[in-house]
C-alpha cells in the first residue's frame, strides 16, 4: 500500500513536534474530520528558517508534512508557497489514491501559516491568491 | 520480524486438524452430494456428518442446520425470509444500534421496501435493556433480530431473556451469532432462538461456509432457488469440502470449549492490565466481564488509529479499528458512536482480537509497541499538548 | 475394480495445480481481504489476481467480475436482479423451457409475485428458434435469460445471435453460462451479454465459488447486503481459498482450451459410435455437432435409467440421469421432455459426460458394461418383447 | 444405500423373463409412471409351481419381484396371497425408505396375476378380498 520512503517518513518524520515561539502558525481540520494539522515556521528576512508540524491524522499524513516541511525549510516565502501537494506526493515516491487528501491537508497548513503571518504583519503574497483557510480538503480530494 | 496476528475476530487460520479433514474432497472424494452413486453417497454422508457436529454445538437437531456461503447470507436469509414471509401479519422489525453491515444494511434495504425498523439503543457497555425492547414491541412486530456477542466491543446480550421475552410476545427471534459461536455457550432450545447465523471462518474454519439454524417450527421461505439440496431449503451444489471443514472446527470448538475461553480471558485480562499500567489516558470499550474471551477494544486518547494500525502493521502486528468490512475506509465506528464515545476516541480505538494461536509472549511484543507508538505520536498530537501541556 | 467417472458435468476433481494454489491461503495467508494489514492486502492482492484470470477466460474486465458462492447464486441475482430493479419499466422475462433449475425456480419464483414468465420451446435438438424469441419480446420485456450450453443435452444455443437481438431490443441478455465455460469459447461483449453466470466446480474448481459478470454499463441492485467487499456489490468475508482455486482453474481451462475441447470431442464421438454399433435401438440425444465437447445423453430403449445406474454403479461407474440435482429424485427430465422424447425413453436415457482426466480404455470398459446391461435387462423387459419378439 | 443381498438380487434377479403358457399372468404399472411390472405364474392344484417377472423398473422393482417371486414358489395361493411387501422388504434385509413402493409393486403384481386367475377360473380367495387391481402404489407410499 505505501512505499518505504512514505514508511520512513512516518515512522521517523523530520520536523515534528512543539516549536517555542513561533513566527507563523496555521492550523488546519478539526476533530469532527478526524484529521488536525499545525504547522509552526521561524522566519526571518522573508526566508523560513525552520518548520515544524504536530497532527492527529493517518501515517499518510504525518509523511507528507515530514516531507513538505523539510521541502519548504531555507526557501524564500514565495517560493515555499509554490511547493503544492503533487510536489509533496512526488518527493515521496507516491501515495494510494485514497491517501491524496492528506498531502493537500500539509500544503494548506504551510498555506494558513503563512497567510497568518502575512495577516499580521500586513504583507500580501502572489502565491496566496484565491487561498481560502477554511477550505476542506475532504470535500475536494478525487478518489 | 515477529509476526503476531491479533485480529481473530476479522477470521481465523483454518487449524491443520481442520484442513485435513477437508483435503480428500478437493481431488478425490469431489462426489457432488446430490448424485446417486458411490461418490456422491460418500460425500452427502460426510455432510451429514458436519451437520451433526454443528448442530452440537448449539443445541439444534440436525435438520435445523442449513448450509449457507457465510454470516452474511445467513443474516440476508433470516431477516428477509422472515419480513417477506409474513408481509401479512406485519411490517415490524426490531434491532439494535450495534449490529454487523450484514443486518444493518438488509435492514435498510427492507426499510426501502415499506418495513419499518426500530433501531434499539444501547448503553455505554453495549448493553440493549430489555425495558425497551418490551415497550419496541407492537402488534405490527414479525421479527426481533439482536447481535449475540458484538463484534467491535464483545458485548455479550442476555440472549435467553431477550429469548423468553420474544417467546413470550410470540414474535420470531433471530441473533447474528458469529462472533459468539465457540466463544459462549449456546443453546438454541434454552435461549428460545428462533434463527441464529453462524460463519466457520471465525472458529478456525475455512471462509465462504456459514449456516442458519432454522429453529423446526419455523416457516422461512427460500431465499436462493434451484436444486433441491439442503432439504430443499437452499440451492446450489453443496460446498463440500467447506462444510467438512466447518464441521470439524464446529467439533473441535465445542470440544475445547473451556479451554479456548480460559485461555483468551487470561490472554485479554494480561493486555488490558499492561497497558492501563503502563499508559495513561486509555479506557476499556464494552462490557468489562459481559464480553468476548478475546475482545480487547480499547481507546489511546490522542493517536489516530490508523496511525497506530500502520505502525503496528510495519512491525508485524496485525489488528484492526473495528470491523473488518469496513476497516478498507477509516470511519468512525457506528458501534462505538452507540455506546457515546465521542467522535475524537472513537477515532483512537483499536480492537485486539487473540485467539487460540496467541502468546503472552506476543502480548508483551504487542505492548511494548504500543507503548512506543502512544509515546511517539502523542508528542506530536496537537491535542495532546493542548490538555496536557 | 475400475473406477472410471463419468460425470464431469455434475462436478469435476479439483486440479492439482489448483489445490496447491490454495492450499497457503487456510492456515498461511488467512488473513481477511478487507483488512488494511500486509496479510490482508495479501490477500486482497490474490483476490484481484483471481479476478483478471476469470476476466480473461470471458474476454471481460476484472471489474465485471463478482463472485458469488456458485453459479445457482449467480442465477438467482441475475434474474431477481434485474426483475426487482426494472419493475417500473416492465415485468416480462423470457426463458426457454431447458433451463437449470437454478433459473427455473427462481422464474417460477418471481411469477408468485406478479412477474410473467415465457418459456420458449425448443426444437427437437434442444435449440431456440429466434423466430420465437423475435416474437416473445414485447414492450414489458426486461429480461431476456438463455442457458449458453444445456447441462443435461449439451446443446449450445447461438448466444451470439440472441445477443445481438436483445441489443437491437434493448432488451438485458443474461446467460447461464455454468457450462459452456472453458467448453466453447465465450467472449461477452463480442456476444453481447449482459450478465453471465459461472461456477467454479465445472472447471477443475473447488465447490461454493462462482461469479456473476455484469456489464459494466448494466447497474444491478445488490442481493446480499452487508460488508463492502466486492465492489459493495456483494457482501460477506470473500472465500478467499475459493477464489484463488477458481482463479487458478479459469487460468488452466484458458490455456487448455483447445486441446481440452479435441480431446473430449474424440472421446465422445469414440463412445457414441462403439455404442451404436453394439446396441440397437439407442438414440443420441441433443444436437449432434452444437453440443458441449464431453457431453453424451442417449436413450438406450426398454431399459429403465436407474437401473442402468444402480448396475454401473456397483461397477464403479458414476453417470447420470440428467442434471445431478434432480437426480436423487428419479423423475423425468423436463429438458428430455421439451425436446420431445416420449416419456418412457426419458426414463430410459443416461448422460455420460468425459473430461480431462477420461481415457478410452476408461472408455472401452463402460461400453462393455452398458452391453452386459443392456443386454440382461431388455431380456426381462416388458416392453421390448412385446415390440421385438 | 442398498444393502448387499438387494444388490445381489438386483443384478442376478431369480425368475426373470419368459414363461411359455402362463396359468396365469398379471401386470401392473404403466409407461406413464415410470414402472412396469409383470408376472407370470404356473399354478397345478391351487399350489404356485413356477413364478417368473419381467419389470421395467429400479433396482428395488428388480430385487424385489426377485425375492417375491421365490417366496410365492411352492405356496398355495391364499398362502402367496399372505406374502406382504412387508415381507419382501424383510426377506430382503430392508430398502431405502423412497423405494418401498418398489416392493409394493411386486406384491401388487402377484395379487393381479391371481386376480385374474381367479376371475378366468371363476374362484374366490379369501387374500383378494378388497383387492383393487387398479391400485397405484405411487399414490400410497409415504417417503
Ligand atoms: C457479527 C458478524 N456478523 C456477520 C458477519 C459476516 O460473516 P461472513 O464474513 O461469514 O459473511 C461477521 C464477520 O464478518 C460478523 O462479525
Ligand atoms: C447449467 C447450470 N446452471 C447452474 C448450475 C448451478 O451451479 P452451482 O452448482 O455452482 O450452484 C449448474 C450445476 O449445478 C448448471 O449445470
Amino acid at each position: 500500500m505505501f512505499n518505504d520512503k512514505v514508511i520512513e517518513h512516518f515512522m521517523n518524520p523530520h520536523n515534528a513536534g512543539d516549536m517555542d515561539n513561533p513566527d507563523a502558525e496555521g492550523t488546519i481540520g478539526s476533530p469532527v474530520c478526524g484529521d488536525i494539522m499545525q504547522i509552526f515556521l521561524k522566519i526571518e528576512d522573508n526566508i523560513i528558517k525552520d518548520a515544524k508540524f504536530k497532527t492527529f491524522g493517518c501515517g499518510s499524513a504525518i509523511a507528507s508534512s515530514s516531507v513538505a516541511t523539510d521541502m519548504i525549510k531555507g526557501k524564500t516565502i514565495e517560493e515555499a508557497l509554490k511547493v503544492t501537494n503533487k510536489d509533496v506526493i512526488d518527493e515521496l515516491g507516491g501515495l494510494p489514491s485514497q491517501k491524496i487528501h492528506c498531502s493537500v491537508l500539509s500544503e494548506q497548513a504551510i498555506k494558513t501559516a503563512i497567510y497568518n503571518y502575512a495577516k499580521k504583519h500586513n504583507l500580501e503574497f502572489e502565491g496566496l491568491k484565491g487561498f481560502d483557510p477554511n477550505f476542506d480538503p475532504h470535500e475536494h480530494h478525487d478518489e | 520480524m515477529r509476526e503476531v496476528y491479533l485480529d481473530y475476530s476479522a477470521t481465523t487460520p483454518v487449524k491443520k486438524e481442520v484442513l485435513d479433514a477437508m483435503i480428500p474432497f478437493f481431488t478425490e472424494e469431489y462426489g457432488n452430494p446430490s448424485s446417486l452413486y458411490k461418490k456422491g453417497r460418500y460425500a452427502k454422508a460426510a455432510i451429514s456428518d458436519a451437520r451433526k457436529k454443528i448442530a452440537d454445538l448449539i443445541g439444534a437437531t440436525d435438520r435445523e442446520i442449513i448450509f449457507t456461503s457465510g454470516g452474511t447470507e445467513a443474516d440476508n436469509w433470516a431477516v428477509k425470509g422472515v419480513a417477506y414471509g409474513n408481509k401479512h401479519k406485519g411490517n415490524h422489525i426490531i434491532t439494535t444500534k450495534t449490529e454487523h453491515h450484514a443486518l444493518l444494511h438488509t435492514c435498510e434495504h427492507l426499510a426501502e421496501s415499506g418495513f419499518e425498523i426500530t433501531y434499539l439503543d444501547v448503553d455505554q457497555y453495549g448493553m440493549i435493556k430489555l425495558e425497551d425492547l418490551k415497550k419496541a414491541i407492537n402488534e405490527k412486530t414479525i421479527l426481533v433480530s439482536i447481535i449475540f456477542a458484538n463484534n467491535e466491543i464483545g458485548t455479550i446480550q442476555p440472549i435467553k431473556e431477550i429469548g423468553e421475552l420474544t417467546k413470550n410476545h410470540g414474535v420470531l427471534f433471530h441473533t447474528d451469532a458469529v462472533q459468539a459461536l465457540g466463544n459462549t455457550e449456546i443453546n438454541v432450545k434454552d435461549m428460545n432462538i428462533d434463527l441464529l447465523s453462524m460463519s466457520s471462518h471465525k472458529i478456525y474454519g475455512p471462509k465462504g461456509i456459514g449456516a442458519l439454524y432454522i429453529n423446526k417450527k419455523v416457516k422461512l421461505p427460500n431465499y436462493i432457488h434451484g436444486g433441491a439440496q439442503e432439504y430443499q431449503k437452499r440451492a446450489g451444489t453443496e460446498n463440500v469440502p467447506g462444510v467438512i471443514g466447518f464441521g470439524k472446527a464446529a467439533e473441535l470448538a465445542k470440544e475445547n470449549m473451556e479451554a479456548h475461553i480460559k485461555k483468551l480471558t487470561e490472554l485479554r485480562k494480561y493486555f488490558i492490565d499492561k497497558i492501563f499500567e503502563k499508559i495513561d489516558t486509555v479506557s476499556l470499550n464494552g462490557h468489562p466481564d459481559k464480553r468476548l474471551p478475546g475482545n480487547i477494544n480499547m481507546t489511546f486518547s490522542y493517536v489516530e488509529g490508523e496511525t497506530m494500525l500502520l505502525y503496528l502493521d510495519v512491525q508485524g502486528i496485525s489488528a484492526s479499528s473495528g470491523s473488518a468490512c469496513s476497516s478498507s475506509s477509516f470511519e468512525a465506528s457506528h458501534v462505538l458512536k452507540a455506546i457515546g464515545i465521542p467522535l475524537e476516541n472513537a477515532l483512537s480505538s483499536i480492537r485486539f482480537t487473540v485467539g487460540d494461536f496467541t502468546t503472552k509472549e506476543d502480548l508483551d511484543y504487542v505492548i511494548e509497541t504500543i507503548v512506543t507508538i502512544v509515546n511517539k505520536y502523542r508528542k506530536i498530537s496537537p491535542y495532546y499538548n493542548t490538555k496536557k501541556g
